[in-house]
């Protein structure tokens, strides 16, 4: 079983502890994308979310997704970590990093990695707002 | 027949479970979230959901087996 | 006198260093490049470099093309530094960030800035390459 | 007319020195560039190269002072 690409994690992501995965002496170009919790959403303010995953199903997209970045675009690496539980604001939800030889790959890749997560991999948010509510996000 | 079903997010608020076993006659996906939409009230049509059997997924017409673990997944909102 | 945007540095990028300077409450998205010294250039093999630049130009250019990201795109912040002196294999040579609420901005941005980065800011490469030769590279 | 002049790259190579300072009767840039490529074998024409005066960009054009500090840059490969 080799290491895998797409991970869920209960703890902090320590991106740095991320990166030697990615280091590759061809590697030019390192682009990375990361999603931080925000403060707001379509105008309501938020006070934290809680991340929940179909933890099977999630690893298994996530991992088709970075295989098939790695068959899409000319990139040396390329790696995610998912957060699950309960967030705060500013905490670190998602990670992306990509390692190529050239800028124009790692960039193409890394965002196409971050739309087909959010578009793919059965993660769901429940925002919980200022005024006491919360709820779970399912997008059109 | 039975079967498995694991509910998350809003679909798992409104069951008031994250999972529950089912003795069921439905041949399909199709069939069973009638069945299940029925007894909790699930708000959301089948055409807003992808359906996975045994950690895939799977079109909703695919016949279902003694023993599956179906899972009905809401629109997803991560990262 | 603000903070500059744009920095010019003789030791060893600290990324982590960077980060809290991008930190803002609202910002959901974080995009980011780095550029690392490759072992190969045109199919020659590469030991190390050296980056020379016209400081105060390098500085004024830097900085005016971050003041210009930030009115282009929809951006919270936007930082760059880059290396000056010798560089060997694998070693971080420039780095850009930017966060931003939404990541389409970020990503935008942040390659809008790199570009401009290698097309206008006086910083030159010389390579040494493996067979002892070197050479200052001005392309086309 | 005193000026000063800063080489970098294969310009400082081919100058042998990262700096100089020049009387001349050189009005403009241009006038500059012919005489010290002449005077140090400089290759590139002036059209591949960017002119700044004083830590400005400028037009290769703009008439010189007494004690500027010019800088011809060839193409840059930073990044």
């Amino acid at each position: 079983m080799t290491d895998p690409r797409f991970r869920l994690s209960e703890t902090p992501i320590d991106v740095a502890a991320e990166r030697p995965a990615l280091d590759h002496a061809a590697a030019g170009a390192y682009a990375s994308f990361e999603g931080w919790v925000r403060d707001h959403n379509d105008g309501r303010a938020v006070h934290r979310l809680d991340y929940q995953a179909y933890a099977a199903l999630a690893l298994a997209e996530g991992e088709a997704i970075l295989e098939e970045a790695r068959a899409r675009f000319r990139v040396r690496e390329a790696r995610c970590v998912h957060r699950v539980g309960s967030l705060a604001i500013g905490d670190l939800a998602v990670w992306v990093g990509v390692s190529a030889d050239h800028r124009g790959a790692a960039f193409d890749a890394c965002r196409w990695i971050i739309d087909e997560v959010k578009r793919r991999v059965p993660i769901w948010k429940n925002e919980h707002y200022a005024d006491g509510e919360s709820g779970w996000l399912h997008p059109e | 027949m039975n079967v498995k079903l694991l509910y998350f997010a809003s679909l798992a608020d409104r069951a008031g479970r994250g999972a529950e076993t089912r003795d069921s006659a439905a041949r399909t996906p199709r069939e069973l979230y009638a069945e299940v939409a029925a007894a909790h009230g699930f708000a959301f049509p089948l055409e807003r959901l992808r359906v996975a059997v045994n950690g895939a997924f799977v079109d909703v017409d695919r016949p279902l087996a003694d023993g599956d673990e179906i899972v009905f997944l809401p629109p997803v909102s991560g990262g």
